[in-house]
């Protein structure tokens, strides 16, 4: 296959084949990952094809999935490690923040982890407590990580060859109510750097930034606004930490006026960091000040309130407003 | 919170002292830091669990365990049938609620229902517990209204019930974590001197997280009086225990200094005889013990799965015919002669206990947008107090732009 | 006793024993903090005093730590956990994240935790890895927890009591490196708010804002400004989350000029969250974007090379300098 | 990296297949779930206790334990008393430096030395171990320069050897933490097909963590070649061993279907014996042990630490009697008629062994500010870049106001 359109589940899982395949280094580890597949069937056929000694269904102990993965990785594997929904990420946390993050620089060099934790994150698929939430923030601020996040399935392909490639760490955020959209995956085309933002929509009055889910959202609100009349420039992220903010400083130094978007909470969030940044860089450009959309301080909420909660079309559309009537 | 549970509850906190309570010593006090040996007593197949209904309802002799259901009569046992088949029913109809999109999710406990009608049984009023998000059969016992367990799988709170009126806390997702609580909450106990006991309710999965262990640790050091009930139900969704640990489970128990003992899950005489000796242990400041409720899963770990995908239709029937709810109906039936009135009954009560609840559930309604900002703190927080008032103009500058 | 001067460890000494006489549902608890009166001294001589059911020296699990005085709660008491270090918080992690600051909300305010989760932070104290860190923004992007942090014996102790009367879980953040300063405390006086900004220095030309350990320093830079003619205003924050804007908003519509200080790293730390919101409540009053001086995106580093690494009174007068060149 | 240790060492990764190892079945082969037993011919005092040799020097048959140390001849012993005793002039020199404020702490192994000298030098060179910051001794066996040992010490680096020369991980600070890197790599020695060990080290303290029950979980699931060796030292700081457990540490292990071992942590022909053991069982493909060496801290936590506030000296006192070293020293003298000027050679030797690391200590250079941009990613990281260039702006800026 060259070009072919799939999900971005389906993505992810070819992508992974791809990565078994061509390196015996690579191993799949997890909860569920091996017979089932996955909750998401983001892994499914691997364990069938590969066996278990590389596609490894593990005790149902985050911080041993990790602590694990960090001892196979010293021995030389490249681990890739799935948390099998966002909020089960902390019990891992100490092992992630203490030690993957920072054994590298510990060893002066020495060592490299090569590990890949895998997560599913976001809102948006209906489900309870613990499975709805976007903990970025809380892994950007830690240096000795690299966290990326694909808003399609051409990304989640590329951008996990790369993530599995790279002698650091990385915390690849999968947007899983994005799993089941299709989009043009072509397994021949050389890729971007990982952590460059990519423009997906060109525009001029404003700019909107976003990455993972909140891609899909921030087009068909640059849609909406077109039709009021508005051009708004979509920049898809993709990359939390580092953020490549040339290409967010490019765009505002044109558009002037700048929206940050995530499902994460405002308070302490990705957006902070824009802000401040931008604003910074582009103090004489900005018309107004940077607004972000973004979760509220506040757990996320039961199912039947998370429509109401993610930021959608109306919110960014509003904060466009506020933001144009500087 | 009024419901058909047989006992109706009044939970509250004991404050009777330890001084003064009857703290029988049971059996097993001696052997603080070992597990318990099988006893050669024992009737059952395994000589490790404790069985005392066989499948076929048949009553076998336990030396140990006999005299904690000693006094047991036809009337309570057909309580506790009465109480597994609504607790099933209860389930069955949660499961169609789901499917009928009432529910995003649920949590089945088919099979399970012994274990915990069983345990549930064994407790006071006084005592407390901390469930996992599958102990249906227990917050029936503690009295708590079933149609409050569904909030959450509806999707319109994250724990629909006061913890405090039913000495039974809020459905606990990340795995492991209540054990933890369990145990401080347990320290408490102790420290008012109260002869309450706690249980904390887990998975065989649970077994693996550092929380549970060290729950484990905790309790052992600070002799709290807890009882860690783990439903080893043989499945952590798709995972079998064997990727959970090589030896059982509840011998975990010994490495930490107090004892473990595994019943047969499916046996609600054996589970409600054992869970009373814990809780006496527990109440005679004896400390911690582990209980391995050796039980199936028969049911899809939630509605979201799809256990075909993992294990086999024969493991599932080889179960079938170890159905709690079946061994107790034939030992109703064989050894006190109770009759097909009793069962018919059951039945009409489960069936109007059924329409009970999907009325219920179709009622409930969603939660207000404001709810998001409700309780994030109990003393408030400027920031939620602006996010507040944001949304709310927000929300008015709809009603404004549709001429509200 | 009224007014003493102390030092701001026997400040918080002082509090604690305040609190266990005052209310017999306190409780200590955490590693060495019996016998030993805590690896600092903090509680000193409680244990003697109030004896190991009421100051709890605990197994060496921080996850239990956290998970026990939840439950302790949950049945009435009001723990005071500590957590030996900064560094070793992150075990406990999940804990704090998905139990202790969700609880209350999941019952939908039926239960309260009034848990106070004491960690010393910060460096500047020559100490080894994983003793020096300021993980306070992990925590403040978490809803449902209040973090607060004071710079002075006299905040030290009543913040701690305002801390432990607060039905809410708070994480009090004890700067380390001033834990020898003295100050005078009046254990008489009636406090301000808990989550009330200070402003400990008026100025006119700038504003420093900052907390902990941190607010020191910057009363130097102050002072050092002063001598070269510039008039800056300090502001401690005291509290991160939530955070006073209110009192940052005023200072800066005077000054206009905001620089703010913290030990932790600046990407994703407590100064991108202001520069964001101030910038957008003072768009028109900033004649200077909202500069950060904080720790560089690396581990912190080895104790030879804090002095290098740390905020001190050179890098904050640049950033003041740079400030005031827009 | 050269240095004074006994056996020069050519760490590399053994990629000899199981198949070919000699795997020899140990005595504990069979008691896969259960502890070992404390054998009835064992002659120590504490039937719980693998000892060899008693604190007298006097050497005890074991029948368990005596064919792994059967054929060691008395320089093999006298090595293992050079490297005791070279380790602890090392770790008292380290304690003056501390004093003298080359380093800004300590954390002395004073009387732990025959644990691990004992466990140290029952490893292979392929063998990787996983240390705590105490595990001065076991890098003296591994070959690594002691000096390296200090950087972290000083604050000139966080570790500051390169873990694939000599096959020793870096200390590891975060309590329990390296014990899941060890089941990890374990887990890679196994994949590998290679009969290569790998050893934990944790202390008393650590056996409280939930990440050292999950590397219980881990290694015993995957039958991990693993050997953790816990020195139980007492102390956690201030806390006594009570306080982590109210049962004997080596027992945890049954719970987790490995064996468990208490050795005399004093006795470095026990530790050497019981860890060969342990090892060949990981070579042998039967999995992960707990060894637990009973020894005892006797210094302080670390150099910040004042134990007089939380043991008494008697304590001290009645450990001092039993001194590793000392007791080697009683053997060899009376059951190896070693003289003095053995010993005498040792001390000299020891005393420029303290010489060289004092001077190395003062000539060690303080780090370059830019070493904290260094070694942030492997692969670079546009943030640090541009934090480097505005710090070497920064810096430059006081050369120019300088003048320079
Ligand atoms: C910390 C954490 N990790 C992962 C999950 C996802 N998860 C939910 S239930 C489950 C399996 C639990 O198995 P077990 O403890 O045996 O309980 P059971 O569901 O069988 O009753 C998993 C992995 C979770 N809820 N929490
Ligand atoms: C996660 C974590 N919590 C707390 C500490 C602080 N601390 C350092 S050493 C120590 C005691 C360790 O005791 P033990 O495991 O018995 O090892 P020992 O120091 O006796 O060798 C503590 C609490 C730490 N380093 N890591
Ligand atoms: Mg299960
Ligand atoms: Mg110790």
């Amino acid at each position: 296959m060259a070009a072919e359109k799939m999900a971005l589940a389906k993505a992810i899982n070819e992508s992974l084949r791809r990565a078994l395949e061509s390196d015996p280094k690579v191993l799949i580890m997890g909860e569920d990952v091996g017979k089932l597949g996955g909750v998401f069937r983001v892994t499914d056929g691997l364990y069938k094809d590969f066996g278990e000694e590389r596609v490894i269904d593990t005790p149902l102990a985050e911080s041993g999935i990790i602590g694990t993965a960090i001892g196979l990785a010293l021995r030389g594997y490249r681990p890739v490690a799935e948390i099998q929904f966002d909020g089960f990420v902390f019990p891992a946390y100490d092992q992630i923040v203490t030690q993957l993050a920072k054994m590298h620089a510990r060893a002066l060099g020495k060592v490299k982890l090569p590990v890949v934790v895998r997560i599913p994150y976001g809102g948006g698929i209906g489900a309870v407590e613990h499975h709805s939430e976007s903990p970025e923030a809380l892994f950007a601020h830690v240096a000795g990580l690299k966290i990326v996040s694909p808003s399609n399935a051409s990304d989640a392909y590329w951008m996990l060859q790369q993530a599995i490639q790279s002698d650091d760490p990385v915390i690849f955020f999968e947007p899983k109510r994005r799993y089941w959209d299709k989009g043009e995956v072509n397994t021949e085309a050389i890729p971007g750097p990982l952590h460059k933002a990519r423009v997906v929509r060109e525009g001029t009055d404003l700019t909107l930034v976003a990455y993972g889910p909140m891609v899909k959202l921030c087009q068909e609100v640059a849609d909406a606004a077109a039709e009021e009349g508005k051009s708004l420039e979509v920049v898809d992220l993709r990359s939390v930490s580092p953020l490549d903010f040339d290409t967010i400083q490019a765009s505002v130094e044109k558009t002037r006026r700048l929206v940050v978007v995530h499902e994460a909470p405002v308070f302490f969030g990705t957006g902070a960091e824009i802000a401040a940044r931008i604003t910074e860089r582009c103090f004489y450009h900005l018309e107004a000040p940077v607004l972000r959309v973004g979760g509220y301080h506040a757990p996320y909420p039961p199912a039947r309130l998370e429509e109401t909660y993610l930021p959608d079309l109306d919110r960014v559309l509003d904060a466009v407003d506020r933001s144009l009537a500087y | 919170m009024t419901v058909e549970s047989t006992t109706a509850r009044t939970p509250r906190r004991s404050t009777r002292s330890k001084t003064g309570a009857t703290g029988t010593k049971t059996a097993g006090a001696g052997s603080r830091a070992g597990t318990r040996k099988s006893s050669g007593t024992k009737k059952s197949a395994d000589p490790e669990l404790v069985q005392l209904l066989t499948p076929e309802g048949k009553r076998v002799k336990n030396a140990e365990y006999d005299k904690y259901v000693a006094g047991i009569t036809a009337e309570e046992l057909r309580g506790l049938y009465r109480d597994m088949v609504l607790t099933r029913r209860f389930d069955s109809e949660a499961t169609s609620l789901q499917r009928q999109g009432e529910l995003g999710l649920w949590a089945s406990l088919l099979g399970q229902e012994a274990a915990q009608i069983g345990s549930g049984r064994a407790l006071r009023d006084d005592d407390y517990v901390f469930p996992t998000y599958r102990e249906h059969g227990v917050a029936w016992c503690r009295g708590v209204d079933p149609v409050n367990l569904l909030g959450m799988f509806r999707g319109v709170n994250n724990g629909g019930w006061d913890p405090n009126s039913n000495n039974f806390h809020l459905y606990t997702i990340v795995i492991g974590s209540q054990t933890l609580h369990a145990t401080g909450y347990a320290m408490g106990v102790a420290k008012d001197g109260a002869d309450s006991a706690v249980i904390a309710y887990f998975g065989d999965g649970a077994s693996s997280q550092g929380d549970v262990n060290e729950a484990f640790t905790y309790s052992a050091v600070y002799n709290a009086p807890v009882v860690f009930f783990c439903q080893n139900n043989q499945w952590a969704i798709s995972e079998p225990t064997e990727k959970q640990t090589r030896v059982p489970l509840y011998q975990r128990a010994r490495g930490f200094g107090f004892p473990g003992v595994r019943v047969d899950g499916n046996d609600v005489l054996a589970c409600l005889a054992v869970t009373r000796w814990a809780l006496e242990r527990a109440r005679g400041g004896e400390g911690p013990t582990l209980v391995e409720a050796y039980t199936y899963r028969m049911g899809a770990h939630t509605t979201s799965d799809d256990p075909t995908r993992y294990r086999s239709e024969e493991e599932r029937l080889a179960w079938e015919a170890k159905d709690p709810i079946l061994r107790l109906r034939r030992h109703l039936e064989t050894a006190h002669r109770t009759d097909e009135t009793f069962f018919a009954n059951v039945e009409a009560e489960s069936e109007a206990l059924g329409r009970r609840v999907r009325e219920a559930v179709r009622a409930m309604p969603d939660p207000d947008g404001f709810a998001i900002f409700e309780h994030v703190y109990a003393d408030g927080h400027a920031l939620v107090d602006e996010e507040r008032a944001q949304f709310a103009a927000y929300q008015a500058s709809f009603a404004d732009a549709e001429g509200v």
